[in-house]
């Protein structure tokens, strides 16, 4: 039941118009070769949940470029001025959201929660629009879960299983992203056969995973 | 109606065929852990333990095995190639999340309205719910594989008077009698046992069962 | 700045009445030695927040059994009927949490997460005495977080610094509860220097734990 | 009172001095990061990452490297021996929860109640808020590390004008001219920079300076 595929099976099942969670951090870590794919096949009105959108002409910084994105979840975007631009031009819808918030909305969005109550952005503008609830007498923002239709990670190593092991820095959103997504495309710098990844390195488990890639060089 | 051996292997025969390839199931301790022996040939699952590990080996087949390897029973066990082990808080965030896409677990009672009781008897059997409520509560779909009577009595009943372990109703109940699926309508007796009647089946059942006009004969895995 | 001491030193700061998670599920992965040392030591009236009670004369069991326990919390104690005994005699306090419930709920004690919303035991005796919340038309427990004075973990290596990485189905608990304790106690099969465990092996961070003990043999 | 490097490092060595050993710390982007460049001598910090590290090497110190590895704003950075990688979930969690002992960064402006405003300048810089927000709700202890003004205009204000990043109060704010606590009385003038006066500090300051009998002059790290 081996699940790789090639790049351009695996980016054709997401139509137009879909919800994509995306791996990485300022580039680090996100699945450029997907990415180049969606570019190629010409994918419009996209919505991108991720940490940022990188620099102008770097992985997701060249989506917003190509005019495929329609609304963005982010952390931030002070890196990439044409994201900027686009919003204030009102070509893209952009929502922030405080970083941990992020990451524990997209967990809650993967492991059946209801929400999550916070600190982080209470009394701020984060809080506008946001229902709150009192624990003991001390006030949380009430943090939904995040769901995406598709989550395109960045992997080191891959099974055929799609077990997946991550690498440093280029870790951070990729494991939580590939809980929370109802398909999920990994792009794997390697891919070996299953059973060469120890058990205890596994770090997204194969039954999350739809498609496994390799990245071109 | 045969040996208690045989009931069981009829239980988890036809459960077995409930299961599709690459399916992530999650089999309780006990008779449940006897399905994944009877599964369809083509058919790979990976069994899940919510102690921390995905891809198990099926009972009495060894897989690799370690120290550090134990089943949620604490019992050893083996594992697969293309294994995955993990904490008890990424074991049911898979648990709840929609990743888990069958749970098999016994029962004590289960009622028309398809809620199931298999946790705790007050005043007599006090063990904790463990991991029952959140794969009752979490998997995708949730089978009921259990003895169709208990001393003579019958286990599904009108109401659960016994505390419920989740108020979802379950998806299938697989007895050594009938497969009985929960609807709104309520439930539905879709197939009898071999030489087995609709009249035996209602006579052994305290619930209302909605009899189809055929009711199939069970089939078994091979 | 290592932080290596004898296991009569670690136990040796956790009072009387103090509250104690203990990692391990039916013994796998509990820290055995510490244990067996806060038995020798005469610890009374301690709360135990553990996954199970093992089995009489095993870890856990063995705290049960030495009248070291005022009150539990855990998710399972069907294999240890002297728990059931002594939780029927009124002996020891028990409560009894659903198991992803108890993990979510120490997780959210070590992460600055003021509850979590799960739908595990609404409608059910679990549920009694609970808030409930109400997110988009559908109604969750808010469950809230769990901390103790100490967690008493089971590695299997750790470092000088406290870094612990663990071992197939003896991680379990053992993770999570190093984030949730105001003082941390590793217990390691085996300790290596400073920079042997690969940065992507640790699973508990150093600056989550206090003391790192050598398990005797 | 010097070039703007004096400035910056005049800031950097004194907030080194309130760093302790074994502390978890995450420097922001930029004046904090240059902190753990001045630690004093025997002590050894872990320098927290949010993108995912514990035990990033100090500027300029190489550390172990490699493609896959970079600082928060995805530069190439070194780590020392004792590491460890980890993902974004896991990263706020060491934040959030009581793990992070100190988080030093930048401000735009900070008030007599001590709230700080750092990622937001409506209609001019929308960069998002990053991980400012947990950083600030969450640290056991928050440092401010800015300039004392912003050409000429005062960057510590009787009440913040720009977006809030937390309503929580700031522990301490350190500029070239001095060293403020926020207490519930107000902002206390603790420390003047060697050659800066009392008066100096207050006329470059919009806020109400609570200022003690003795005002000691700042320490720096060697």
């Amino acid at each position: 039941m081996s699940k790789v595929t090639t790049i351009e099976e695996a980016v054709a099942r997401i139509p137009d118009g879909a919800s994509l969670m995306i791996g990485g951090f300022m580039g680090v870590g996100s699945p450029h070769a997907l990415i180049d794919e969606l570019i190629r096949q010409g994918r419009r009105d996209l919505t991108i949940i991720a940490n940022d959108t990188a620099r102008p002409g770097v992985d997701i910084g060249k989506l917003i470029a190509a005019g495929a994105v329609k609304r963005l979840v982010a952390s931030h975007i002070g890196l990439n001025p044409e994201t900027q631009k686009r919003m204030i031009d009102g070509d893209i819808e952009v929502e922030l959201i405080p970083q941990g918030t992020l990451a524990e909305r997209i967990r809650a969005g993967g492991s059946g929660i209801g929400g999550v109550l916070l600190s982080t952005g209470v009394g701020t503008t984060v809080a506008e629009g946001k229902q709150t609830v009192e624990v003991d007498g001390e006030t949380f923002l009430l943090e939904k879960p995040l769901k995406a239709d598709f989550a395109l990670v960045n992997a080191w190593r891959a099974d055929e299983y799609g077990n997946l092991s991550y690498e440093l820095t280029a870790r951070n959103f990729n494991p939580v992203m590939a809980m929370a997504a109802g398909t999920v495309l990994a792009e794997a710098e390697e891919i070996v056969p299953v059973g060469v990844i120890p058990p205890d390195q596994v770090e997204t488990v194969s039954v999350c995973v739809d498609c496994v890639v390799a990245r071109r060089n | 109606m045969g040996t208690e051996m045989d009931e069981k292997t009829t239980i988890a025969k036809r459960v077995a065929r409930e299961l599709r390839d690459g399916n992530l199931v999650n089999l309780g301790i006990g008779l449940p852990t006897l399905v994944a022996n009877y599964l369809p040939v083509g058919v790979q699952v990976f069994l899940q333990s919510e102690n921390g590990v995905v891809g198990m080996a099926p009972l009495g087949i060894p897989g690799a095995a370690a120290a550090a390897l134990t089943d949620a029973g604490g019992s050893p066990t083996g594992i697969i190639p293309g294994a995955a082990a993990f904490d008890s808080v990424t074991s049911f965030c898979l648990i709840r999340g929609g990743h888990l896409d069958v749970t098999v677990l016994g029962g004590l009672q289960v009622d028309e309205q398809g809620q199931l009781a298999n946790w705790m008897v007050p005043g007599k059997m006090v063990p904790g719910m463990g991991g029952a409520m959140d794969l009752v509560s979490g998997a995708k779909r949730v089978i009921v594989a259990m003895t169709h009577t208990a001393k003579g009595k019958p286990k599904i009943l009108k109401r659960c008077n016994l505390p419920l372990t989740s108020v979802r109703r379950v998806d299938l109940v697989v007895t050594e009698l009938a497969v009985i699926r929960p609807t709104d309508a309520g439930l539905v007796l879709e197939e009898v046992a071999e030489g087995v009647t609709v009249d035996q089946v209602i006579a052994a059942t305290e619930a209302t069962l909605i009899v189809p006009e055929t009711v199939s004969t069970m089939k078994l895995a091979a």
